[in-house]
């Protein structure tokens, strides 16, 4: 039942309401009394940093998670979403950030799971392909419905999800960072894509990271900072580096201007290495490259193009189809991990939580783990009084903060984790370290931690091999810039700290489709 | 009516007296105490002793304590048997079953003042009185009927005159050959060509994979399948039934199972002899140290015949040969 | 019957438990949800189906009543690790011993038996003829007089190959068994669609178990599976939990219990090993299974998913 | 910026049977609280069931709780049962901690029996020594069968679960062929090897309870495996490799290598027990000499939380429990089967983790 219609300063009423939405995870309060308007056939961009709490509003809108408080309005009337389920009936799509497909079915079973066209118990796939053919002709999106999803492109697979909330017939369409994975190309055709919702009238959230994209989109934003909003204007009413200051607040970042470090001999040389996938595509393709004492390297790239398997195949985790990997005068290529290790490397692995730590040991049998083959841990016997006092002096060092040193390693957060991961690396004072993400899913004050350890390894004489998607972290502190796109080196910076987006227009050049 | 030649008849479970432990059984009165090495239920050995002794606490006013135990858990026979000794309570301890035999020799010695009665197995200390059956004389009965069978199609219509028989054994052990042993030279005693196909279950509770078993061994030609494989040999009477064959029963009467299939058993007086000996302990006339053997001349092993289906003079050729091993023309082989 | 034919025959028999008892595991197994206690469901179903189809009378009731039993059964797998949170393998150990257990006490305590239960004048399930088409060579005499449970069997099989590959419930049975996440995202209930599936598998499993009890030999005792539920179990897995792949591996197993019946018949004086075929056969089938695995993913991406620890360190 | 790598790679491909990549898989009941909990809830689940079946419950249980304390006799047979399950259970720890599950423990324990019992006659020279070899060979032989399975899973990620499973029938049948082919006593109609003579028994204690000198060993088993557990580099990294393969993999620790050691200990450790409990319990390898020792370990280990100690504590009070079982048995009409209920319900407890659970 319609009732009158508020009139709205830019004509017509908002299709969705989000008022006071509030929610928290035991004592951190992600989502802080938010607002949320968005009109039909309105693009509205919603920007905050990492955790500022944007998935979880939006989580909050899908159904995946309650809010603790705050109403949500479609049309004006108040709408309980319970579950993905209900948002679906109601009208709201989510394209998530992080996929939510099953890989071994095929297109037209993603995009229909949960609401399947059927015939009494049995599926009606003819209906369900002919849907998903014609909606993918309709917005010019590339798929045939009887692939299955994990022979997708991740851009195919993208598209696989925005299928599935169209499929649903929506009002509400959330994208969340739905161009964090794809090529320019793809980013390109996506937003043609999105124009076209709009332009049918759907009211559109988009959640980018990217200022130049949401400017070209966008009509409206609102920026989140630590759960809050603290901005809410049409678009063309800010420039960017207003929004760059909304977006972080009016703190100025963290990092101090690093200087350059002073680099010595060679203590990594990587030359022509070659890795293979299973289904023999090449993820490396002759990648070359050499680390000094005194010099942190940087290797930037967008996910996907072979960083992750470089750094496997450095560490002595992967074996390489083809090439060397000296550390110092050592050539320990496809000797393990422990030739490695035993020549003087460190590695901060990307996989923080899987190969990092153990979380169900203590985090004391985690900080120590590294120095078991040491002297400080005990004679032939292990001393527990030795291995305790180690732990004790690592988590002092490096403000492990634990509840105690007997604490489930997985009990800790995700910043306290990695300092945990980095003391145990960093304290058997190795020549090389190679980390790659070390920030990832740090707050700002433990990722500016981590920078500092590692520049603090460097200015004392180790060399440091920094692989990270984070193009502002890589300039910040690497001496030696490397863009890696499709599994070679595409780009190199010496001697000078290039602009960010110089590296991103590397990056994203020879980027792979 | 079944004419068993032994005096086994009779001893279907039905019969057994309920009444036992009941606690107003004077203190005088003889306390049995019975250890088993197995569990009741198998229709045929352990229930057949069960038997024996559920009618002697009926008729002789002894009150009877059985105790089952794992067929696969050694250890609890020694703990039951030696816990069943220590509370001295018991004037006479009937255990049976061979595979008891070497846990009974044990614990004997340690109770040189405890009876026992074990049946299935030769004595096996001063203090024991075993109680063993020439099953090999049983099987060698049923063998011969087994070879009339297969040769006689005109007079049994569900056999084909392959001259073919079949034992299933529950498991490759011992006793089981022995049966063989007797089974094969009964047959050949009738015609040396007969052919005896002989397999095994693999355990003695398989019905099912009994009944599998048997199947392909009538597929195979067999005329008549003899089982010698405790609860499994269920699964043989049955595909005996089911595949227009025959199959013979064992240890107790099972002709009544499927009577129209099951010509004959072979019996183990287990049940009474069991009797007799606790009527003897009672008496004061069980000798310690001594072993009673049944064999065919003092009925403890027989064939009870399912008359619907042997006629007299098949039933006659039989008690011929059954005469001469017990005047000692024939010896039966055992594999023992 | 020819050699061919008494091969089959035996084979069919064989295959019965095995293969239903197979499909069920297949749904589990696809929610990820492996049902280890396969066997154990067989077991109280045996008893159950044996218990009641002799109480009632009529054989088919008994099979129902397995299917309950089995199901009730996995059930109790579920209560423990859905809601007391134990492992899933480790509840599956204990689900087949308790019903081990379970089925004694019962045996005896209720059924005022021991050891073995096997009632008189039980029903069976009965056995077609086939008439006429019993003269089709080979073929014919296999399946002539086969109990009717083997044509159940042969209709179950193609119902849960259909619904897993053509129904909803399948497809939400897959999803669950690959990704929670993305069954959640849609709004399917992962713990609900592993229950349903455990409930399936303990079913199937009864129609197995009560084949094995109420079928040919009316009786029952705790040993009566021989292990055929890990049997089933280890053909899920060789199978990959496809419907084709279930059958194939199940029938792969029976034909090793036909062999092994088979070669018993020529004497070659080593019975008992030939009585180990058939689990010499799974370990050679998972062995394969495996080697052909590692072959595929030999360069693959490392995996490092970690399967939480059941339990934390005390 | 962005940071985010969501998409699963398609590369990769998925799983479709989820546990046939054996992955690690850690069973450590949470703390002391549950384990005492669940043992208590697991008694009070039996006098239930002796509620309901026996004709008078007061006896039945108190014969099942104090059986094992009324004679000497069920004293000592508690802890010879004590002595094997330390093994088994010792076996099975030692394959949990290194995140694979030996379920094939009854196995190797009877194969490892049947070793002693025909190595202990055969060498010659004085008992000891000739049990000492017997020992050791049954050892040898647990390990050895365990050690088909072990290679599969390391080599080519077999699921060790089924294969150590089937090697427990194949096993029995095994032992059979060998015995009644070779080494039966053939003065008996049973499948046993002929009695040991007494000079070839292990030490008794507590005569005529079948308790002996391997409770001796079996101590000194679990004090060196706690040693190895918390005092060596070795069993650290045995840990390491077992709750985390690929954190012991980026450590440069060859998790294989661990998970080959502990399978094969395993094994050993479990024909260990049965070379105790043919050499000390039934003096003769009986067909049927173990009653389930092997899956009971892997209750035990549970219950005493996969440390040496507990497992010790777990061994002999499951023991009191089995002993008191039969003398209930004797006592009134409640029958065995119970102790098999008991154990099914306390690893269900036992392993919870909504039960007595401490954050
Ligand atoms: N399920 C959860 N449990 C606990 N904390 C959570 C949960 N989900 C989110 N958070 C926390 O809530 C905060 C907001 O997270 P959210 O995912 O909404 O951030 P975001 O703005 O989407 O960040 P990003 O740009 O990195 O995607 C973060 O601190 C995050 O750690
Ligand atoms: N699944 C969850 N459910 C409820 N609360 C959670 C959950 N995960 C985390 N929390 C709580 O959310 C808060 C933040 O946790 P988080 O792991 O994000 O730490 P953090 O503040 O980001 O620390 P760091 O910067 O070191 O990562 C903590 O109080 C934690 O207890
Ligand atoms: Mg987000
Ligand atoms: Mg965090």
């Amino acid at each position: 039942m319609t009732t009158a219609r508020p009139v709205a300063r830019q004509g017509d009423p908002p299709l969705l309401v989000m008022r006071g939405i509030r929610k928290t995870f035991g004592s951190l309060v992600a989502v802080d009394d938010v607002d949320l308007e968005v009109r039909a056939g309105e693009i509205h961009a919603l920007l905050g940093e990492n955790g500022a709490g944007k998935s979880t509003l939006m989580n909050c809108l899908f159904g995946l998670t309650r809010p603790d408080q705050g109403d949500i309005l479609i049309r004006g009337e108040t709408v309980h979403v319970t579950s993905p389920r209900r948002a679906l009936a109601l009208g709201i799509g989510m394209v998530h950030q992080h996929f939510k497909l099953v890989p071994s079915l095929s297109v037209a079973d993603n995009v229909f799971l949960g609401s399947e066209p059927h015939h009494g118990p049995f599926l009606d796939r003819r209906h369900s392909h002919r849907v998903v053919g014609e909606l993918a002709e309709r917005y010019g999106l590339d798929v045939r419905p009887d692939d299955l999803v994990r022979s997708l492109s991740v851009g195919a697979q993208q598209r696989v999800e925005i299928l599935r909330a169209l499929a649903k017939d929506v009002s509400v369409l959330v994208l969340d960072e739905p161009t964090a994975v794809l090529t320019p190309a793809e980013t390109e055709r996506f937003f043609q894509v999105v124009r076209g919702f709009a332009a049918d009238g759907l009211a559109v959230v988009l959640i980018s990271h990217h200022l130049r994209e949401v400017r070209e989109v966008a009509d409206t934003v609102t920026v989140l900072r630590r759960g809050r909003r603290v901005a809410h204007e049409p678009i063309h009413a800010v420039t960017n580096a207003e929004l760059a200051g909304l977006i972080t607040g009016d703190a100025p970042p963290a990092d101090s201007e690093v200087p350059f470090g002073t680099p010595g001999d060679v203590r990594l040389r990587v030359e022509g290495i070659e890795l293979v996938s299973g289904r023999g595509k090449t993820v490396v393709d002759g990648v070359d490259l050499t680390v000094r004492a005194g010099e942190i390297v940087g290797v930037l790239g967008i996910a996907g193009n072979g960083q992750t398997e470089l750094v496997e195949a450095i560490t002595g985790l992967r074996t390489p189809a083809a090439g060397r990997v000296l550390v110092g005068p050592v050539d320990v290529t496809g000797a393990g991990p422990s030739a490695a290790r035993a020549a003087g490397m460190a590695h901060v692995p990307e996989d923080r939580i899987g190969r990092g730590m153990a979380g169900n040991l203590s985090v004391e049998a985690n900080i120590t783990a590294g120095h078991l083959g040491s002297p400080e841990v005990g004679g032939r016997l292990l001393s527990a009084p030795r291995i305790r006092r180690l732990a004790a002096g690592l988590m002092t060092a490096f403000d492990v903060r634990a509840a105690s040193p007997r604490q489930l390693m997985r009990r800790l957060s995700g910043g306290n984790a990695q300092k945990t991961v980095l003391a145990r690396e960093f304290s058997r004072d190795p020549d090389l370290v190679v980390c790659a993400e070390p920030t990832r899913g740090l707050d700002i004050a433990a990722a500016a931690f981590v920078r500092r350890e590692l520049v603090a390894r460097r200015d004392s004489g180790g060399a440091v091999l920094l692989v990270s998607s984070e193009i502002e972290e890589v300039v910040a502190i690497a001496d030696r810039v490397l863009v890696m796109s499709r599994g070679r080196i595409v780009a190199e910076f010496v001697d000078r700290r290039p602009t960010e987006a110089e590296v991103g227009r590397a990056m994203l050049e020879g980027s792979s489709s | 009516a079944s004419a068993a030649t032994s005096a086994a008849g009779g001893s279907s479970a039905s019969s057994a007296a309920t009444a036992s432990a009941a606690p107003s059984v004077p203190a005088e009165a003889l306390n049995i105490i019975a250890p088993l090495s197995g569990q009741l239920g198998d229709q045929s050995f352990m229930d057949s002793a069960n038997d024996g002794l559920q009618r002697a606490a009926a008729d002789l006013g002894v009150s009877v304590k059985v105790i089952e135990a794992g067929a696969d858990d050694a250890p609890a026979w020694e703990r039951n048997l030696t816990e069943a000794s220590a509370t001295g309570e018991s004037g006479l301890i009937v255990t049976g079953g061979t595979v008891m035999a070497s846990t009974l020799e044990k614990v004997a010695a340690q109770f040189p003042d405890q009876k026992y009665l074990i049946f299935d197995s030769p004595s096996v200390g001063p203090n024991t009185t075993g109680i063993s059956y020439a099953q090999n004389e049983g099987a060698f009965l049923v063998g011969v009927l087994a070879a009339l069978i297969t040769t006689n199609p005109d007079t049994f219509p569900r056999a084909t005159g392959s001259k073919k028989i079949g034992l299933v054994g529950g498991m490759d052990i011992p006793v089981i050959r022995d049966f063989a042993v007797g089974y094969e030279q009964g047959a050949k005693s009738i015609d040396p060509s007969i052919t005896v196909d002989l397999r095994f279950v693999g355990d003695f509770e398989s019905a099912q994979g009994a009944y599998d078993l048997t199947k392909a061994m009538y597929g195979d030609g067999s005329d008549v399948v003899y089982q010698v494989a405790g609860a499994a040999g269920l699964g043989v009477l049955q595909a005996g039934a089911d595949n227009g064959r025959y199959a013979l029963g064992t240890d107790s009467d099972q002709n009544q199972l499927h009577p129209e299939s099951t010509p004959a058993s072979a019996i183990k007086a287990v049940g009474n002899t069991v009797y007799s000996g606790i009527q003897a302990f009672q008496a004061g006339t069980l000798e310690m140290g001594t072993t009673i053997v049944g064999n065919i001349a003092n009925d403890g092993v027989g064939i009870a015949f399912n008359d619907a289906l042997v006629p007299a003079d098949i039933q006659a050729q039989v008690e011929a040969l059954s005469q001469k091993v017990v005047d000692g023309t024939i010896t039966v082989d055992t594999a023992l | 019957m020819s050699g061919v034919s008494g091969f089959l025959a035996i084979l069919l028999t064989s295959l019965v438990p095995i293969l239903a008892t197979a499909m069920g595991g297949m749904f589990a197994e696809r929610a990820r949800a492996s049902n280890i206690a396969l066997d154990g469901c067989m077991l109280v179903a045996a008893l159950a189906a044996l218990a009641v189809g002799t109480a009632v009378g009529n054989p088919w009731v008994g099979v129902v009543a397995g299917m309950v039993a089995g199901a009730l059964w996995a059930g109790v797998l579920s209560a423990a690790v859905y809601g007391l949170g134990c492992d899933l393998i480790i509840a599956g150990i204990a689900a087949n011993l308790l019903a081990v257990g379970a089925s004694l006490l019962v045996v005896q305590g209720v059924l005022g038996s021991t050891g073995t239960y096997a009632p008189t004048g039980t029903t069976l399930i009965p056995r077609p003829s086939l008439g006429f088409l019993a003269d089709i060579p080979v073929i014919g005499p296999a399946l002539q007089n086969q109990s009717a449970l083997v044509w159940v069997t042969v209709l179950v099989t193609v119902a849960a190959s259909i619904v897993l590959q053509r129904t909803r419930f399948g497809l939400h049975v897959k999803a669950v068994g690959e990704s929670d996440e993305a069954a959640l995202a849609v709004g399917v209930k992962p713990v609900q669609i592993r229950v349903a599936a455990l409930l399936i598998s303990g079913a199937l499993a009864g129609i197995g178990g009560a084949y094995l009890s109420i079928s040919s030999v009316a009786s029952f005792n705790s040993q009566l599976t021989g292990g055929l539920g890990f049997i089933a179990f280890a053909a899920v897995v060789f199978g990959r939990a496809t419907p084709w792949g279930t059958i194939g591996a199940s029938l792969l197993f029976a034909a090793a219990t036909s062999v092994a019946v088979r070669l018993q018949g020529t004497d070659l004086g080593l019975q008992q090993i030939v009585h180990a075929l058939p689990y010499v056969a799974t370990v050679v089938a998972l062995a394969v299974q495996a080697v052909r695995e590692s072959r595929r993913r030999r360069y693959d991406v490392s995996i490092t998913q970690y399967v939480p620890a059941i339990i934390p360190k005390g | 910026m962005t940071t985010q790598i969501p998409a699963p790679d398609p590369t990769e491909s998925s799983p479709r049977v989820g546990w046939l990549r054996a992955g690690a898989r850690r069973v450590v009941p949470l703390g002391l609280r549950q384990s005492v909990l669940a043992v208590v809830l697991g008694l009070v689940v039996c006098f239930g069931v002796i509620l309901l079946v026996a004709d008078d419950p007061a006896t039945a249980f108190s014969s099942f709780l104090t059986g094992t304390f009324k004679t000497r006799y069920a004293f000592g047979n508690m802890i010879a049962i004590g002595t094997v399950l330390i093994f088994t259970a010792l076996a099975a720890t030692v394959s949990f901690r290194a995140g694979a599950f030996n379920i094939g423990t009854e196995g190797q324990l009877v194969l490892g029996g049947l070793v002693a019992a025909v190595v202990v006659v055969a060498v010659p020279g004085p008992g000891i020594l000739a049990q000492l070899v017997a020992l050791v060979c049954a050892a040898l032989a647990g390990a050895a069968w365990v050690a088909l399975p072990a290679w599969l899973r390391i080599r080519f990620g077999t699921n060790e679960i089924l294969t150590t499973l089937m090697f427990n029938y194949i096993a029995a049948d095994l032992a059979l062929f060998l015995v009644n082919r070779f080494f039966r006593d053939k003065t008996s109609g049973a499948v046993e090897t002929p009695p040991l003579p007494t000079d070839l028994w292990l030490t008794r204690l507590l005569v005529p309870s079948p308790a002996n000198v391997g409770v001796i060993l079996a101590l000194l088993v679990a004090a060196g495996a706690w040693l190895v557990f918390d005092r060596t580099r070795t069993g650290r990294r045995m840990e390491i490799a077992g709750v985390q393969p690929a954190f012991a993999e980026y450590l440069g620790i060859r998790s294989t290598r661990y998970l080959l050691t502990s399978l094969l200990s395993s094994g050993a450790l479990a024909g260990l027990g049965g070379g105790v409990a043919v050499l000390g319990i039934t003096h003769a390898y009986v067909s049927g000499f173990s009653p389930q020792y092997g899956f009971l370990g892997i209750t035990v280990a549970l219950i005493g939380r996969l440390r040496p100690g507990g497992v010790v504590l777990a061994a002999f009070l499951y023991a009191m429990l089995m002993t008191g079982a039969t003398s209930m048995q004797s006592a009134s009409n409640v029958p065995f089967a119970l102790v098999f209920v008991l154990q099914g319900v306390l690893v269900l407890l036992v392993t919870s983790q909504r039960i007595g659970g401490r954050s």
